[in-house]
């Protein structure tokens, strides 16, 4: 059985429910049980350790529900087995926030190029060091910091 | 001059084949981005692009002469463009329209623009604004048709 | 071993509705399968909208749903409202109000001109942008901008409603039912059109609520969600409308739902045009001078209804002038994710008009 | 709650043949309505007054304060260095929207620099301005044929035929 | 009185066998003079009457009125570059628009143009098998269709092909069969109610026309109609070309002129057929007060039957591939064949 960490509101009157990142799957199993579908996948760089954040959502309560968890190793259980929506989102989360999900199948960058070096949206990322992208004649795109090899 | 006739000539012609490329610009349909809304304004009923001849929008690169960048150009697009660019025929044109295309807009912190499609592409005429409106857009065309006909310098 | 056609069906191609890459796998006509690569628009707003002021953001949210503006901004208004407690005045809520119909209205003009020309008519197009027009000359008369309007600021509206612009409103609102109608007969009244939407691009309810799917689609799916009634935001909850919803899960229903979303905003905009209250349409506490210096602390989930369903916005601020993360939960990326499901053993031609009815906005699915 | 949910009713289909002439029949009957273009380069078309497109700079009012390089989304606009001759201007009133101010000083002699080709003319820095002093007008013919769109202090204030680029 | 003789009349100061070689020459330039020129005139026509319908103006700057625009449009597409893509069938790519030029050129040529004032008769051929002539003509077409589409090696110009060819295939049938229909009326005169000679004679098919055959069959207009539109490939039924889905089809990787005279084809191809219908349904150069007039009544009828086609293009959208082999196969086939049958008993009761 899951544990419910603590319980909160944000400013939206949305109830945040934190829970440990290995009680999810069953958190979520139970939820879905209940009639819940996954909104949206939110990951947030503390610095020390990331925020996963899963808004789900019943459409016949009209509740809207925030889970919460931390990682501190960037791996966090995946929920495409739940529901279909989470495919597209981890791959996102994964691209910009560099969040791993264990068991999506295909875990690859999904607005990026695959050999872009770096997730974006992590405050530590320099965007200092600017990559280029080329492609070659058969449309695989390569990745360089070299500015002639690029756009 | 005695043997002049014939410069004279190829220049008739050749006036004569700007004159017909600069009335006769079938864009390309190329709409990356928020411009591409404001370019199918242009060609809309209100500013009937179509009155200077750019009635109508090519599909193919092979068969437009002026290519429209219109909108953010990215660094995954960029090579696309490019390859899009070398697909039209001679003499073909370009016009770098918003400021995403001139050099990077609202983007330029970011990490995956390209600060200005004139690194990919040559560009003729550049039209700032975000986007343009309908107006602006038809005022860098007919400043395209002027400098096709070598009137203009701006 | 069966013989596949590879056909890749973008970046640029005049279907798509902007740059995508459809990877088709074709037997003859028949669609085998379909992969989409999203990415060509990442113009990576979420990262630029940490290292900038709050008010400053407003720029990029304009641009992701870059033909629905006046929502996005709403959606990202709404937001950090809540997060920086500011109160808006009653007056402003209204206009919100009507800019955000407007904006639909025109959003949906767009899609249906669109939509056309994916099946080769060409004459809607140009009437949906007569209308258009007008609406843009409306919003050009309240804001000074087109298109990407930046009409909408913390605390109310940058500027005020004068007469004329509700007198335009009005006028425009005269002209445009019976437009509508005559735009929506040139479509049913063909026989083809028919022929080319009825029964096509299929989605069962169960499937669209696994993958997330809002908006006309989801309704059009026989689900009446909208975030409109079920958490009404601004004054949503003040006036009379219908939450038009379909049990036909095909893209006549759609359209039929669409146009009919249509009538209900005109609706909207009539009513609410008569009840703009007098008063301020600027909340004081973020008046022009103090733009730079709005904190916002804790952290927000809000969500509105853009013109392809339900459009969130997550911030977490930190107590300084910048957000510390914005996230924006994209309709029509989780949209665009179902095209694969509805045009499995469709051909080629209903794969185009079934992306014209999910009508995608690429700035919104890359961002 | 006011919103209701209705399902819409689906029409008839329409007959082959007598639908499609209903339809050629709709779009025929626009044929004989006035075409509503605007013939733009010799009429421009009714521009509202709030129209914006590009910066100008009325530069007495400038009081260097970078507010507007502060509010910059895209850092577009730069201060710099300009040496113009206020000529009584400190004595100059201007009626601004916190009211009337006089005694404008531009102390540092810092007046913004624009750069038109990554303005999105969102009109930030226009809302911010404590004096007004930077203001959005109607000119929108400015395209070029050349990628310089830098406009120094000097060149905001005039009008767009003057800088020649 | 024809156009040859009297062309023949004009040059006989040169002797019989110059005079008549130089009147076919000039006889065949005429008309191919007259065919270009109303092709730049129907271009022009059709875009101020497609941009009429859509509220905007058309093009109205190059020339008074935009009149020289077409010549603008030529001018820059002769001065493009002509790419030869990589891995093309070179001498299919390059003889493809070729094809569809010259045969419909070739096929105006054909049709009795009926009579005008002093000129006399316009027609130049004069044979007794000219409906089978133009059908045969009519079926070149697709060859170069087949032949641009395929030699360029580009999917989209692959399926692009496939359209066409199940177009023509399959509305090749219904078209020849109304024809036929029209024959057989036509064999049996209505004046005296003999049978006479020449059903398959385009000439004898319009001088016969006392009451347009189009109000004795109007299935067989119909048929022949929309058969008219899908060879043409005009909207709804533009499959091969279809620009939303496949770009241009099979002319896809054209450019330059080549691609203009595949242009040219598809505005050559819906005036021919108008002309066709004209003359096998509506009375052709018949007219009523005077024969004299003969070709400025084809004309007309050719002009607003071209007009109703561009109606037909920009309003309705396109129809779907299998949809569009079912319309020919399922309903146009037998239709065709019941007005045969129709065309039969008809026959017999005038007899």
């Amino acid at each position: 059985m899951y544990k419910i960490i603590s319980e909160s509101e944000d400013k939206n009157k949305i109830k945040i429910i934190n829970i440990d990142k290995n009680d999810l799957i069953e958190f979520m199993e139970d939820y879905k049980s209940k009639g819940y579908y996954l909104s949206s996948i939110t990951g947030v760089d503390m610095q020390d350790h990331l925020e996963v954040i899963y808004h789900i959502h019943n459409y016949d309560t009209h509740e809207y529900i925030e889970v919460k968890i931390l990682t501190t190793d960037d791996k966090v259980p995946s929920l495409t087995k739940l529901w279909k929506a989470a495919k597209g989102d981890e791959r996102e989360q994964y691209d910009l926030m560099g969040i791993i999900f264990e068991g999506h199948e295909n875990l690859r960058r999904i607005v990026l190029p695959d050999e872009w070096v770096g997730h974006p949206l992590r405050k530590s990322y320099d965007l200092k060091k600017v990559q280029y992208i080329n492609m070659d004649s058969e449309g695989k795109e390569h990745v360089s910091y070299n500015e002639n090899e690029g756009w | 001059m005695k043997n002049g006739d014939l410069g004279i000539k190829t220049t008739t012609i050749e006036k004569a084949l700007e004159w017909g490329s600069a009335n006769s610009l079938w864009p390309l349909t190329m709409g990356l981005a928020c411009c591409a809304i404001e370019m199918m304004a242009t060609q809309a009923a209100d500013l009937d692009i179509a009155r200077f001849g750019s009635e109508i929008f090519r599909n193919s690169p092979r068969q437009s002469d002026l290519m429209i960048v219109a909108g953010t150009t990215t660094k995954r697009m960029a090579p696309r463009v490019k390859r899009v660019y070398e697909e039209m025929p001679y003499p073909k044109y370009v016009i770098a329209m918003g400021v995403c295309v001139i050099q990077g807009g609202p983007y330029v912190d970011g990490y995956s623009v390209v600060m200005g499609v004139d690194k990919v592409v040559p560009v003729d005429v550049y039209i700032p604004g975000c986007p343009p409106s309908p107006q602006a857009l038809t005022y860098g065309i007919m400043t395209l048709q002027k400098k096709i006909k070598h009137e203009t310098d701006r | 071993m069966a013989h596949y056609t590879e056909l890749n069906i973008g970046p640029i191609h005049p279907a798509v509705h902007g740059i995508l890459k459809f990877k088709v796998k074709l037997q003859e006509e028949i669609i085998e399968d379909v992969e989409i690569t999203l990415g060509f628009l990442h113009r990576n707003a979420e990262k630029i909208c940490e290292l900038n002021y709050y008010a400053d953001n407003m720029v990029y949210f304009d641009r992701m749903d870059y033909i629905d503006a006046m929502n996005m901004e709403l959606g990202y208004l709404t937001a950090v409202e809540k997060l920086m407690d500011m109160e808006v005045p009653e007056r402003a809520q209204w206009i919100r109000m009507i800019m955000a119909e407007l904006n639909r209205l025109a959003a949906r003009l767009v899609g249906l001109g669109a939509f056309g020309l994916d099946m080769g008519m060409l004459t809607p197009f140009f009437h949906c942008f007569i209308e258009r027009e007008k609406i843009q000359k409306i919003f050009v008369e309240a804001s000074g901008g087109r298109q990407e309007v930046n009409y909408m600021s913390i605390g109310g509206v940058y500027q005020d409603f004068n007469d004329q612009i509700i007198n335009d409103i009005r006028e425009f609102l005269k002209e445009f039912k019976p437009y509508l109608e005559d735009i929506y007969g040139m479509f049913m009244h063909s026989e083809i059109f028919w022929q080319r939407n009825d029964g096509i691009g299929i989605l069962e309810p169960d499937v669209a609520l696994d993958y997330g799917v809002t908006g006309p689609l989801l309704r059009g799916s026989g689900i009446a969600y909208d975030v409109r009634k079920d958490a009404p935001y601004l004054f949503y909850d003040k006036v009379n409308f219908n939450i038009p919803i379909s049990h036909k899960k095909d893209n006549m229903g759609r359209f039929i739902l669409k146009v009919e979303e249509m009538r209900q905003s005109i609706r909207i905009i009539e009513q609410s045009i008569d009840k703009i209250p007098d008063g301020p349409y600027f909340n004081n506490k973020a008046k022009k001078s103090m733009m730079l210096r709005l904190k916002g602390d804790g952290e927000v989930f809000s969500r509105v209804e853009s013109e392809n369903g339900e459009f969130g916005v997550y911030v977490r601020g930190n107590g300084t002038f910048k957000p510390w993360r914005v996230h924006v939960r994209s309709p029509a990326f989780k949209n665009i994710s179902v095209v694969p499901v509805m045009a499995k053993g469709m051909m080629i031609a209903d794969l185009i008009v079934i992306i014209g009815s999910v009508d995608t906005v690429i700035g919104e699915i890359d961002r | 709650m006011v919103a209701t949910v209705k399902e819409i009713e689906i029409p008839k289909k329409p007959v082959p043949i007598l639908g499609s002439l209903r339809t050629m029949g709709i779009v025929g009957k626009y044929m004989f309505k006035k075409p509503i273009t605007t013939q733009y380069p010799e009429e421009k078309g009714e521009i509202p007054e709030r129209f914006r497109y590009r910066i100008f700079l009325a530069p007495e009012a400038c009081i260097g304060c970078t507010l507007c390089e502060q509010i910059c989304p895209n850092h577009s606009i730069k201060m710099e260095k300009w040496d113009f001759k206020r000529e009584d201007t400190e004595k100059l009133t201007i009626e601004t929207a916190h009211g009337e101010r006089t005694n404008l000083q531009n102390k540092r002699h810092i007046y913004p620099d624009v750069n038109f080709g990554t303005c999105t003319v969102c009109r930030q820095c226009e809302e911010i301005c404590p004096t007004d002093a930077i203001y959005l007008t109607h000119e929108f013919e400015n395209s070029r044929t050349r990628n310089s769109f830098t406009y120094s202090p000097e060149e905001l204030t005039k009008q767009e035929q003057d800088v020649i680029k | 009185m024809n156009l040859l003789t009297r062309i023949h009349e004009w040059f006989s100061f040169l002797g019989n066998p110059a005079s008549y070689a130089i009147g076919y020459l000039l006889e065949t330039l005429f008309i191919i003079m007259f065919v270009g020129i109303s092709f730049i005139a129907l271009i022009y026509i059709f875009r101020k009457y497609m941009a009429r319908i859509q509220r905007r103006i058309g093009p109205n700057r190059v020339g008074k009125f935009g009149l020289l625009q077409l010549i603008a449009d030529a001018l820059k597409l002769i001065g493009k570059e002509s790419i030869l893509p990589e891995g093309r069938d070179d001498l299919a790519y390059k003889i493809a628009p070729l094809i569809i030029m010259i045969a419909t050129l070739v096929s105006f040529i054909i049709l009795p143009f009926g009579d005008l004032t002093y000129f006399g008769s316009l027609t130049i051929t004069h044979s007794k098998i000219t409906l089978i002539l133009l059908f045969g003509i009519l079926s070149i077409l697709p060859i170069g269709e087949i032949l641009g589409g395929m030699s360029t090696r580009s999917n989209y110009a692959l399926i692009g092909t496939m359209r066409a060819v199940a177009k023509d295939v399959s509305f090749e049938v219904p078209m020849l069969i109304s024809a036929l229909a029209i024959v057989m009326i036509s064999s049996r005169s209505f004046v005296t109610g003999n049978a006479i000679v020449g059903g398959f004679n385009l000439s004898t098919i319009v001088t016969d026309q006392i009451i347009p055959y189009g109000i004795i069959e109007p299935v067989g207009l119909i048929v022949f109609f929309i058969s008219m539109i899908a060879r043409a490939s005009y909207t709804p039924y533009d499959l091969a070309e279809s620009d939303s889905e496949l770009i241009t089809g099979y002319t896809t990787e054209y450019s330059g002129m080549r691609f203009g005279l595949f242009y040219i084809g598809l505005f050559g191809m819906i005036y021919l057929g108008s002309f066709f219908i004209s003359i096998l349904y509506l009375a052709g150069s018949n007219g009523p007060v005077t024969t004299d007039l003969g070709f400025i009544y084809l004309f007309i009828k050719t002009d607003i039957l071209v007009l109703i086609a561009f109606l037909i293009w920009v309003s309705l959208p396109r129809i779907r591939i299998d949809k569009f082999v079912n319309l020919g196969w399922k309903y146009l086939l037998p239709l065709s064949v019941i007005n045969l049958v129709y065309a039969g008993f008809f026959i017999l009761y005038i007899r």
